[in-house]
């Protein structure tokens, strides 16, 4: 699949701008060169799995997970790291969450290797995935309750 | 009589304390032969601060051991876990017994010293799996499985081989065999092509086996380091560790005498001249040389290539040589 | 924390003896094989030809802590791995050592800042530091005068090497 | 050797593996559920050493935060610290003269080097063969003296800048870098007849630890390991980077699948390696190797941007997000031992207690890489 059918199909997913004059699909087309990603593309939550069953489809492989903590906007952002092995095309995927229920779907069922992503993610945020086989702590203690890499941890 | 009786008891205590001070010895200065080797073989120098070159550093690692606190760890069979060290040194020694150093030097020649040999060195493996069973440790349990199945296997290709070299021998008296090697090295019995063109191979085979009863490396499965931490020997502290490491020395010395005695002609001069202790003590130490020399040039095999090593290859074709031998008994 | 198990004094003191036995130790250190993190890196190198720490005996590194005698801690001590060293600590047999090497170990180097959540500041916070060694990580020399202090403070004073003149 | 984990009917098990154990190289803990020596499950347990990297990297400025990279994956550590000052370049848009660029590649191939080296000597560790780490080591010591000399450390390096690196290199380096190459070139043959054509050594690798190109792919593994699983993805030919692209070279792959796989790749990278070092010595182009008017407290502008390199165990990726402030807002650092050491669990189920150590070994783990 190339990378502007792949765009395509995440177009439909992504969230649309709040221009009610002619909304636009948030899916951007980034300079490799300036920005790392060739695609790099916001979807709702709770869509992240169609996204990602789309990149797996085309055999993209997931390279990492993670959370910013945008702290002054009470969101949360969950980026998704796909990179295709076989031309080195890289897409990310970003998903916003409000900072007071951080809440989204797991993609363990497609990629396995994003079980230990989400639970890293877990760790430091405190981002939910729901399904996910299981949430326990990964890089902190069993019975950690905090969240190190919050905004406002430790204030 | 009373002059005998005398004698008696001197000669027992002189050879008692000798086989003592033998294994005692080895023990320990193998275990620095093995560190310089070892050294050598990689480009390092080994103890060299700890008296010269390094030859006090068995004296401090004895003395250092012997003070020791001994752990005795919680839920551990205290008897079994005393008895294991001692189940496994004891066999040992007490088969230098028949050991026949020179012509004159042996404690005890008996005629059935060879069968004596191997009926006590086969209680190796009950010290180990005593000593891993009563730790009360899953690493140390699985290496006591681990070692009666690899004794067990590599038992069997042992005997086959000293049956092969008895029949040519016709006794197992070890002083008359090494007597039967007199004249030079082509009378040994590795060079005997004339009773079995595959002695040499049985040589080689015994060498393997003889690896892999003493457990060293790449057969050791007793301690596999990087798969069981120290495998039997991992609850053990103190000089408990200590008796477990010189048994291991002492069933290397005592498996490289006996390789000596059964194919290299024990006391005899390869040239048939001055025969004597000296030469049996330097074919022992060369082999002794030769194992720790294996043990540092190669990795550890699998479990269960090593028990195929033992049913698929050593045992027939030790029974092939059996067969071989008899049939060149029965020809020539 | 372990519980302080109280040793009798003895009730013969012999010193000569106690001397011997203390040389003994002192030329027959066996470590722990135990990596913590860069450190056990330097930890190998010193164990490897170019330094060889075999010279002074003390090359063994036995993997079960129920055989060794010095306990080098080597990298950062994380709070949820503090259990697991305060156990391997504890089924050492007596006498003991421990030596700190790095930074890490020392106080948590560079991982000790306001508001840092998982780190043990120092060795010396759960266990008897017998030896500090600096550095980030030290040079393997670094480890090897490390153990040399630790034998000179075993014997009471005697040093094998004289200390280098800079 | 593979035992049927599905339809076990037998009583299993657990073993905990570390966090102190040899063969974990470092503290990993794995909690194996085993029948007899057949691994039925093997959990790794992580967080022993995590050191906080990420938390540091916002609340510190980024120059500050450079020392932290190289106590991430200590191995190699010029990978992390060109992972890291390349993406706040990046974002930051700092143009590196290519003399540093030059300087960068030849001292990271080197770093790769001694690492597979390292490696090397470790796995035969894990193997039960005490020698070869002696020879592998020795001939890191020279990597290292090279190093030593231009970075002022032995092992955790802070050597590169934010538009350069931190001082040039002399014409010793540039010939001590000829003999070692030719010196390393010269002992490949014996680390093949010593290692690779060891009996014992290919019964232990061929066949034992097959990991699929599909199951690479499906956890993020990277790195040797999905080159020994056929897969040629190298992020220097995939998004070249650096200086790279000026260089002739060809990405390491086999498509054995098992450990011998993972071993023949890092072996003809130390080959590789060497190549790039020679190439890159000999075009090695005069000028200066730091960028003019790089500020003092860097402050890219508001933004986010990733960046991966190709480390000695897989891609290394770092994802900065900056507020144009001194301080990185988030510091994302994607290290390969974790996706490596994932797919660990799957791929172990059923193997035998000394193969699956031996696969763990092929996957040249860095715990604190791992827990960051």
């Amino acid at each position: 699949m190339s990378l502007s059918a792949i765009k395509q199909k995440l177009a439909e997913i992504a969230v649309r701008s709040a221009d009610a004059a002619s909304p636009v699909p948030l899916a951007v087309d980034t300079a490799h060169a300036v920005r790392g990603t060739d695609l790099d593309v916001t979807v709702p939550p709770e869509r992240v799995t169609d996204a990602a069953r789309v990149l797996d489809e085309a055999a993209f492989m997931l390279e990492s997970i993670t959370g910013v903590d945008f702290i002054a906007e009470g969101q949360m952002e969950v980026v998704y790291d796909y990179t295709f092995t076989a031309s080195g095309e890289r897409v990310a995927i970003r998903a916003r969450v409000p900072r007071a229920k951080p809440e989204l779907p797991t993609v363990c069922g497609i990629h396995p290797g994003a079980n230990w992503h989400e639970r890293e993610t877990h760790d430091f945020f405190g981002i939910v995935f729901t399904g996910h086989p299981d949430l326990i702590p990964l890089l902190l203690p069993e019975d950690a309750d905090f969240h190190p890499l919050r905004k406002d941890y430790g204030a | 009589m009373r002059m005998e009786f005398v004698l008696e008891i001197a000669r027992v205590v002189l050879y008692v304390v000798g086989i003592l001070a033998f294994v005692g010895f080895n023990a320990s200065y193998l275990v620095l032969l093995e560190r310089k080797g070892s050294a050598r073989f990689q480009l390092r120098h080994g103890p060299t601060e700890v008296g010269p070159f390094g030859l006090i550093q068995p004296v401090a690692d004895a003395v250092k051991l012997l003070c020791k606190q001994i752990l005795i760890p919680k839920n551990v069979d205290v008897i079994l876990f005393f008895m294991a060290p001692i189940l496994v040194l004891l066999p040992a020694i007490l088969c230098m017994v028949t050991i026949p150093f020179g012509a004159t030097i042996a404690a005890r020649n008996f005629n059935l010293g060879l069968l004596m040999v191997f009926a006590f060195a086969a209680f190796n493996v009950f010290g180990i799996l005593i000593g891993g069973w009563a730790s009360h440790n899953k690493y140390a349990n699985l290496a006591a499985a681990r070692v009666v199945a690899q004794n067990i296997a590599y038992e069997i290709p042992t005997l086959l081989i000293v049956v092969a070299v008895v029949m040519v021998t016709g006794t197992f008296n070890l002083q008359e065999i090494v007597a039967q090697q007199a004249g030079g090295f082509w009378r040994w019995n590795i060079l005997r092509l004339d009773l079995n063109p595959l002695q040499p191979v049985a040589f080689l085979m015994y060498f393997i086996c003889l690896l892999a009863e003493t457990n060293r490396a790449p057969f050791d499965m007793v301690e596999a380091e990087s798969e069981l931490v120290a495998g039997a020997y991992t609850e053990y502290s103190g000089m408990t560790f200590g008796v477990f490491f010189m048994a291991e020395y002492t069933n290397i010395v005592l498996g490289c005498c006996v390789a000596t005695v059964l194919f290299l002609g024990g006391w005899q001069c390869p040239f048939g001249l001055v025969p004597g202790p000296h030469w049996f003590l330097l074919k022992m130490y060369a082999l002794c040389f030769t194992v720790i020399w294996v043990r540092w040039s190669f990795p550890r095999v699998q479990f269960y290539n090593l028990l195929n090593l033992s049913w698929k290859i050593l045992i027939p074709v030790s029974l092939a040589n059996i067969i071989l031998t008899a049939l060149m008994l029965k020809v020539f | 924390m372990e519980k302080q198990v109280e040793v009798p004094p003895a009730l013969v003191q012999f010193a000569q003896l106690d001397k011997v036995l203390n040389l003994a130790r002192a030329n027959s250190l066996w470590p722990m094989t135990f990596g913590l993190a860069c450190c056990a890196i330097e930890m190998m190198a010193t164990g490897a030809s170019r330094f060889d720490m075999a010279r002074f005996g003390c090359e063994v590194f036995r993997p079960s802590p129920r055989q060794c005698d010095l306990m080098i801690v080597c990298g950062t001590i994380t709070r949820k791995m503090a259990p697991a060293v305060i156990t391997l600590y504890d089924q050492m047999p007596e006498p003991k050592w421990v030596l700190a090497m790095g930074n890490c170990a020392i106080s948590g180097g560079p991982f000790n800042f306001p508001g840092q959540y998982s780190v043990v500041e120092g060795a010396d916070k759960i266990l008897p530091v017998d030896v500090y060694v600096p550095g980030c990580p030290p040079r393997p020399e670094g480890l090897l005068e490390g153990i040399l202090k630790l034998e000179e403070k075993l014997c009471s004073g005697w040093r094998r090497w004289p200390v280098v003149e800079t | 050797m593979s035992l049927d984990v599905q339809n076990l009917d037998r009583e299993t098990f657990v073993v905990n593996l570390g966090p102190q154990h040899p063969a974990t190289h470092g503290v990993l803990r794995i909690k194996l559920t085993m029948d007899g020596e057949y691994i039925v499950d093997a959990e790794p347990v992580l967080g022993y050493i995590h050191r906080m990297h990420e938390k540091m990297g916002e609340n510190r400025s980024y120059a500050k935060f450079l020392p932290n990279m190289g106590r991430m994956d200590y191995v190699a550590a010029l990978f992390n610290s060109h992972g890291y000052v390349a993406a706040v370049e990046r974002l930051a848009g700092i143009t590196v003269p290519e003399r540093a660029e030059f300087i960068r590649v030849i001292t990271c191939e080197l770093n790769r080097v001694a690492s597979h080296l390292l490696w090397l000597g470790a796995y035969l560790i894990d193997l039960g063969g005490f020698t070869p780490m002696l020879y592998a080591f020795d001939d890191r010591e020279m990597i290292l003296d090279l190093l030593e000399a231009v970075t002022g450390a032995r092992l955790t390096f802070c050597y590169f800048r934010f538009g350069g690196v931190a001082n040039d290199v002399d014409e010793n380096f540039v010939s001590g870098t000829r003999v070692f190459v030719a010196r390393m070139r010269s002992r490949m043959p014996m680390y093949e007849a010593f290692v690779s054509k060891n009996i014992i050594f290919r019964k232990r690798c061929e066949g034992i630890g097959v990991i699929s190109a599909e199951t690479c792919r499906r956890y993020g593994a990277t790195g040797p390991v999905i080159r020994g699983s056929g897969v040629a993805y190298d992020v220097r030919k995939a998004e070249p980077y650096s200086a790279y692209p000026r260089f002739q070279f060809n990405v390491a792959v086999s498509d054995l699948c098992d450990n011998m796989g993972r071993y023949r790749v890092r072996v003809d990278e130390i080959v590789e390696s060497l190549r790039i070092i020679e190439q890159a010595i000999d075009q090695l182009p005069g000028g200066p190797v730091m960028a003019e008017k790089v500020p003092r407290s860097l402050k890219p502008p508001k933004g986010d941007c990733y960046f991966n390199v190709e480390s000695a165990r897989g891609s290394f990726g770092v994802r900065v997000v900056s507020d144009a402030t001194e301080n990185a807002y988030r510091l994302k650092l994607r290290s390969p031992c974790l996706s490596n050491l994932h797919l660990f669990r799957e791929c172990s189920r059923g193997m035998l207690l000394p193969d699956a150590l031996a696969m763990l070994g092929s996957l040249d783990l860095v715990i604190p890489d791992i827990d960051r």
